[in-house]
């Protein structure tokens, strides 16, 4: 490479632009994207992103199986998914390339690290011949970048570096590289490089050499004829903000609510596939006095967090589908126990074992009537990376104030993508207060459990309370003291009361968004808002007409919904399942609602949400 | 749990009002009647004790007790204490089971209790029999057994409780029998005093559905002759007096039962329960695979291990502050 | 008691008669009940039976907790239900009278052991007063028996017998005086004593005797002045006959498709209320070659008969809602392997542990929708004890043709409750082929287990068939190969496939009963059956005007179905739950069927149909 | 099962054409080159011999192999196992099952599978982790380790899986090495012998989330210093020829590990793997609780009980006649 100045370079000026990052599992592209984020945000884009792992632990190195990939959409306005078609694809290895192409649409650009296309890694990705060498990429704006040499040439000067050290920061000439493309400060990454390897000051100094390796390449080569600025995004509200993925703010709307409730936070988990993640990050939180237990398997953690309630703490317990099939008859219990607690379902994709680490809404029917008898329970669901926040609080509230087992779904893209979230001020979150019974009744009369207030929600009172000493269990419980009842008239009373007082949980109304004139609604739940929004507003510009509504609470429904729904002609309902909460609100309300289903694993985009639009507009 | 000269509890204190519901003649009444009892030595308010059980005849123990209680699902004792021992380390906290509560189903989370040394203790009353389900076969049942789930005799091998429970690493494990009131309150207070989890199996006869499964060790004639009684720091022996036994380190290394008279002095075991090496009280435990000979009782094994969780920090809620700092964690930036 | 001849008596002929037997448990109420009914049988009149036993494995004696009791319904006509008022109460102490006093209606009678009324076992019973003296029974037709009294002067005399035997026989001498009182035979039950103590010929001499001085004291006491016959019923298809519950009707259907289709039977159960029953049944077959295995829990059990299904055997496993819970998860894998397996879910009342002891259908959307993906399954329901039968052969019927887990709903009711059941000539039962793939691929092809016939089932290679070796999981499957999937649209394929091929399940239409012009259709699932037949008839018999109805596959449901509802101005639906089929049909046709919703633990009663009915008349 | 000198197989004949997926480096290939290389001396065609595996990367073992296989559900492995057994007595059964598999949340159906003496061969691949989601603490993870889910350290002890198989009164234990391809046939040899239930400890190295969690035993120079060879017949002795240590009976009856030079020959123990008695048995495996020094490998224990449902008819389908004569059991009557 050149190193006298390059040639002038001509700038662009985008409103939004989506990067994917993708190589082979070994070769940091996770760690590059997640640098690019923190420099986007903090130069004040709107983002959203979304990692994509491999569904292997980790297959053979450059083969298909072994592709990583990080994508990141930036804009200058609000965005709502982390975008559909990359405008860029940094593909580190020709299987990359392989595993991405197809996302890719005619005219976008490139860029490959040109070293790794060597005959072998071209035949381990699968391909017959060198794409490089067919034409097959004519379609694309190609930028072959030597990128081992040059991170090799940039670092090799260097004091006690190796070889393989050189290697490990081609992400970060990556980085680099981009971070040109697009007019990234670099201060932030190389402050955060430097003061990771802190320890290793040689690796640091690699690593920031390979940074400004990838800038000044930008800056000189011939190569790149053109430097891409996305403006800052104006419409942001003021405030302080961090970029969080749903895992972090769902860990982090627990410990608020156990900091405003005073209840302890204890956390009864068995590893799974996506809900891991929450339990590591809880894990950390001891010191706060947050209390994790990695269980023998996920009875026993439903059995821990329900034990802890009993306690007088916030029990809490978190899975994905097959763990929520193991949990079922504990949370029976909790729902006879009346005592509150969350149940975290962080679902992924099928039946059974099915895809680990895809995506889908395939549990809401399990959660609303997967257990045997009549057994009600308040579920919530989350929105966004961000909302995971006020949607595990809300579950929380919920739990304690009614004494209730609360199901809060999220799903795996919610755990993984992130987005700026503006951090809220605790004291503006509702108030929780676990209103124990504390005091021992009058000599002559006795404590009853199971009494309630006008919620419908019953005495708690907690082991080292004096004279409230009680007995509670999953037999059928007589009216007020709580006494076993095989009474069927007593019965029919208590599964009455245990459903009114779900039914009766405050929840708000749902808001309708968008142009009063449709005739179409568009009603969602859980991680399709984005790309409902996002769908609904690229209609709009296509001159459709549409509302959308968007629901949190899927038990109790809002009591407005059904006035909502029987207000538009027609009512479609966007799902990543086959159409789970069209049937539960046609039976409820018997209309005709529409359900657009698809489970392919994958978020839904806003394009096919925009078309789907679009094809019915009477 | 420091134990007191002059309780200032009674027994009563610890008697809830609930009507006992068990068969005319069952040992669980005279469980009931012992733990009752010796519930006000503890010297603890009956407020901050709390009794976990599970489903089965056993399970309803739990309502008898007047303490916080909770009586769960089938085979989850353990792991719903382990979540309240979590939660709460000024509780007092004892788990009831039956064999089949404990064994069949909720074996899984008896194990991992023993080996985490969660601070409960776990009264398992072994009938060898499911009772409330009106009489299978469970874990404990012998081979052979004609049942009415196994019409042509169980073909399973029973366990050995004590020796599944040292082999998950038990700190704590012993023995005792339904009809000794005294034996029974000697293990309860040694499994109070216990830090960790504490495993005591109780013999407990089901007069409707497996009558006299102990006899030998209960009835006047036998017991002298089968009760192995383990007494700290004494030699194994037993047996009447005109025919004592006693347990010797055989040749090949097991244990044996030879008349005492003929014994070697030297290879008579001397019974220590604090031994780090679990080896020999499993090797006690081997003496009888099934309570129908010559059976151990007391206890096997009390040996010190770190507490599960007693090196984190205690549970608590953050402060305003903490949130505060914490919402504020990693990479932030403001917008004006 | 006068041996010389007593007074004449007056005889009455009656259509339909309800007599109960209630006493404590130890008084052997059941046994009475047994053979009043085989003699009942036998004699040629239509019945149905229900015992009633008490929650607590045994209360202290003389206790309401520990009363155990028996119904039986006899008539001249065919009849649907166990009934719903006694006509004859026979209360052996007095704990059984006040447990029972509560179903008599003014006028009936009741028959009650005058020797158990002792101050101590008044009291014992709850009552502050004796009710023989304070006058509590005067509605009642009370005849006071000196029972004790009349058994022990009749067996005193016999040789080697003591006091015990003749304690123990007071309930064969009730059953001699309610023989007498409706003219059955003796020999029937005299036969069967004689066989059962073969052994201990003492006692069967002091029942024979006991059975003896009952049937002689109501033909001689001046107590009973009259004798009721109830004619042998005319209206009953010709046939051979036993009297059976639905737990026996459950084994036989089981061993029936085993023996049919060829596949040992291999059951995995763990014990539960009500569901052992059938487990014990079943073991009782192991001559047969039917295998039991008593797991270690649920998980266990399901996986037990799952693993057997993948031999080639046929898989069994059977609980009650708790146990429900815990199979989900390898129910889920069943799915995903799409082999045949039958889980039958014996119901009970309540959530979590509930009422054991009690009735129910509140495990119907558990069923459906209880596992985490979209995960479909059949679901056959049964309606009474003998349909029982052809509900078990048809759930493995379709197991094995679709090769799909299916589920069997029945319930505590059909499981204890007996009626005449017409034995089937096992060569008139639909054939049940499993058609197992046995012939390797051509060389050069390989088999694909995932490939399928019309109806979309699978091929089935079991194990020991040469060159057929292959894996199956629950992870996502490429269609035709079954090999791991992570790829989205291959997800979607599979998931629809899965769906359709249990919506593709053929089941006959659903069949209307009842008036052309009725404008009111009461539609029904599992064992409300008889209660709805009967309501039914009833109200017409007062002139109401209605359609029945009778669902048995509750998944997929009758292709007809829809237009039979739509079909009716009203629909009522009456279950033992808040409504669960009533908002699956609902979401489905959105006909605005209506709830007849009760859970109090006890079967529905014709009398509360019917009147359900006449208020809905327009 | 018997073994026979020329193969009508060979290692190919199992080699099922799935690309194996496990991390460069992993432990799980050379257990699975053993596996297939040994399959062919059992003489059975690959059409009766059935894989069953529960999660977890160990789980993925039944793919690449060419018998019938299936990839059950996260430790459910021995069940569906013993559902299998018990439908068909023509197979030979195999479980792949990990650490995490086994015994953390599969613990409850191990120890059932072991007592029964189900006549399916249980092969533990342990690597102290889970794998498959990517770095948690298993079950015999050391107390104190950091791993993902507890970044102060574990708090729970491990369990040590012989250990508790002999408590579970497992009839076959045994533990090799992945490294040791020589070794581990033996075992799988005389596990696929055993009549019963035959548990296979197979220390795995994952290199991805726990490298070098057996390096004490694996590494040349440390090898020869811990492994702890239990040979039938011979005195138990080990450790390189300059300084060879031995395993005695101790005075009080614990085993211990002494310089063989300074040994009391009488003293030393001789391996008898076939004794009724697992006393012994557990002894030997207490002499490691964990794998950072002296560790036995080898079979433990190796005896004859009956074989769970050996006692009860062949599961068949009833004959026409039978069933005919069962519908029309009990008390009936005609209708004419
Ligand atoms: C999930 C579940 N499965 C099964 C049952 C039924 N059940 C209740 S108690 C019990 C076993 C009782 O035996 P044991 O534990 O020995 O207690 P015992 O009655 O002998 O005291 C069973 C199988 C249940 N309640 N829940
Ligand atoms: C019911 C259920 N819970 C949790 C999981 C997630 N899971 C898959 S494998 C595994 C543990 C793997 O550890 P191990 O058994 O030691 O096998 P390894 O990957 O180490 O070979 C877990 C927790 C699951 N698949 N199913
Ligand atoms: S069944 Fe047995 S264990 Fe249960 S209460 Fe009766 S006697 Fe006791
Ligand atoms: S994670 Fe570990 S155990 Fe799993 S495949 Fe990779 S190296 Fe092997
Ligand atoms: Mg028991
Ligand atoms: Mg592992």
């Amino acid at each position: 490479m050149s190193t006298v100045e390059g040639p002038p370079k001509r700038t662009e000026v985008h409103e939004r632009v989506v990067v994917r990052f993708a190589g082979d599992s070994g070769d940091g592209m996770q760690l590059a994207g997640d640098r690019f984020t923190a420099a986007t945000a903090a130069f004040g884009n709107d983002l959203a992103t979304l990692p994509d792992f491999p569904a292997e632990i980790r297959a053979p190195a450059g083969t298909i199986g072994g592709v990583s990939a990080f994508q990141i959409h930036f804009a200058a306005r609000d965005i709502l998914t982390p975008g559909d078609k990359p405008n860029v694809l940094i593909a580190m290895n020709p299987a990359a390339l392989r595993a991405n192409i197809a996302l890719m649409e005619r005219g976008t650009t490139i860029l490959l690290n040109e070293d790794a296309f060597t005959v072998r890694a071209v035949q381990k990705a699968g391909y017959e011949v060198n794409p490089l060498e067919d034409g097959s990429l004519d379609a694309f704006n190609v930028k072959r970048v030597p990128m081992t040499t040059l991170t090799q040439a940039a670092v090799e000067a260097l004091e006690g570096v190796t070889t393989r050290d050189a290697q490990k920061s081609r992400n970060v000439f990556a980085l680099g590289l981009i971070s040109w493309l697009y007019d990234r400060p670099l201060d932030i990454s190389q402050a955060w490089i430097e003061q990771k390897f802190a320890k290793k000051p040689q690796i640091a100094a690699a690593n920031v050499a390979a940074l400004k390796a990838g800038w000044s390449f930008g800056e000189t080569s011939e190569l790149i004829d053109v430097q891409v600025t996305v403006p800052a995004a104006t419409d942001v509200p003021p405030g302080t903000y961090r970029n969080v993925n749903g895992t972090t703010t769902t860990a982090l709307g627990l410990v608020a609510a156990s900091s405003r409730s005073g209840l302890p936070l204890v956390l009864g988990a068995y590893p799974i596939t996506p809900a891991s993640e929450l339990l590591h990050e809880l894990s950390r939180h001891a010191k706060l006095g947050v209390r994790t237990v990695q269980a023998e398997d996920e009875i026993a953690a439903a059995s821990i967090a329900l034990g802890a309630s009993f306690g007088g703490r916030l029990g809490v317990t978190s899975t994905s589908g097959p763990g929520m099939d193991l949990k079922t008859e504990t949370i029976g219990l909790a729902v006879m126990l009346e005592l509150p607690m969350v149940i975290i379902d962080v679902q992924r994709a099928g039946p059974s074992t099915g895809l680990p680490t895809k995506t889908e809404q395939g549990d809401l029917l399990q959660e609303l009537y997967g257990r045997h008898g009549e057994s009600p329970i308040p579920v919530v669901a989350a929105s966004t990376p961000g909302q995971c926040f006020e949607a595990a609080y809300e579950a929380a509230r919920i739990a304690v104030r009614y004494r209730t087992p609360v199901i809060l779904l999220t799903d795996l893209f919610l755990a993984n993508s992130s987005e700026p979230w503006k951090i809220p001020d605790p004291d503006d979150l509702p108030p929780i207060d676990p209103r124990f019974r504390t005091t021992a009744p009058a000599d002559d009369d006795v404590f009853l459990p199971y009494s309630r207030d006008d919620d419908l929600a019953r005495q708690w009172a907690v082991p080292g309370t004096p004279g409230l000493q009680h007995r509670i269990g999953g037999l059928e419980k007589a009216e007020l003291t709580g006494a076993i009842s095989y009474e069927g008239p007593n019965h029919a009373r208590m599964t009455e009361v245990r459903n009114a007082k779900v039914a009766g949980i405050e929840v708000p109304d749902v808001e309708v968004h968008g142009d009063d004139d449709a005739t179409l609604l568009v009603l969602g739940w859980g991680s399709s808002r984005g790309a409902i929004r996002a769908g609904a507003r690229r209609a709009r510009e296509s001159g459709g007409r549409v509302a959308t509504a968007h629901l949190h609470h899927l038990n109790p429904l809002p009591a407005n919904l059904g006035d909502v729904l029987r207000s538009y002609d027609r009512v479609l309902l966007p799902e990543m399942n086959c159409g789970q909460l069209a049937m539960v609100l046609r039976a409820k309300y018997l209309v005709d609602v529409e359900s657009y289903s698809r489970v392919e694993g994958r978020p839904l985009f806003a394009p096919e949400i925009e078309q789907a639009i679009l094809e019915r507009q009477s | 749990m420091s134990t007191v000269e002059n309780p200032k509890y009674t027994k009563a204190d610890f008697q809830s009002d609930a009507e006992t519901r068990w068969c005319p003649g069952c040992g669980d009444y005279a469980i009931l009647a012992a733990v009752q009892g010796f519930m006000p030595e503890l010297g603890i308010p009956p407020e901050n004790i709390v009794f976990v059980s599970g489903i089965g005849c056993a399970g309803r123990f739990s309502y008898y007790m007047d303490t916080y209680g909770m009586h769960g699902i089938h085979g989850r004792g353990p792991a719903l204490a382990t979540g309240l021992a979590t939660a709460r380390d000024d509780l007092s906290i004892w788990v009831v089971t039956g064999d089949g509560d404990a064994l069949s189903i909720g074996g899984n989370h008896l194990i991992h209790a023993l080996r985490r040394n969660v601070p409960v203790k776990i009264l398992l009353f072994n009938n060898q029999i499911y009772g409330l389900t009106k009489g299978q076969a469970s874990p404990t049942s012998e081979r052979g057994k004609v049942t009415k789930s196994t019409p042509f005799g169980s073909s399973d091998a029973p366990f050995n409780p004590v020796s599944l429970a040292l082999g998950a690493d038990a700190t704590f494990v012993g023995r005792t029998i339904d009809r000794d009131k005294k034996h029974m309150a000697e293990l309860l207070r040694a499994a109070a005093a216990h830090p960790g989890t504490a495993l005591v199996e109780i013999y407990q006869n089901c007069p409707v559905f497996n009558d006299g499964a102990f006899d030998a060790l209960t009835d006047k004639d036998h017991a002298v002759l089968n009760q192995i009684r383990l007494v700290e720091g004494q030699p194994v022996v037993f047996g009447p007096q005109e025919a004592r036994r006693a347990v010797v380190h055989g040749a090949g290394g097991d244990l044996e039962i030879v008349d005492l008279a003929s014994a070697d002095e030297s290879r008579i075991v001397t019974h220590d329960s604090t031994r780090e090496n679990p080896a020999l009280a499993f090797a006690l435990s081997r003496l009888a695979s099934h309570p129908d000979g010559p059976t151990p009782i007391g206890i096997f094994r009390d040996v010190q291990r770190p507490v599960y969780q007693d090196d984190v920090p205690p549970p608590a809620a953050p402060s305003a502050q903490d949130l505060h700092a914490l919402l504020r964690g990693g990479d932030t930036w403001t917008v004006a």
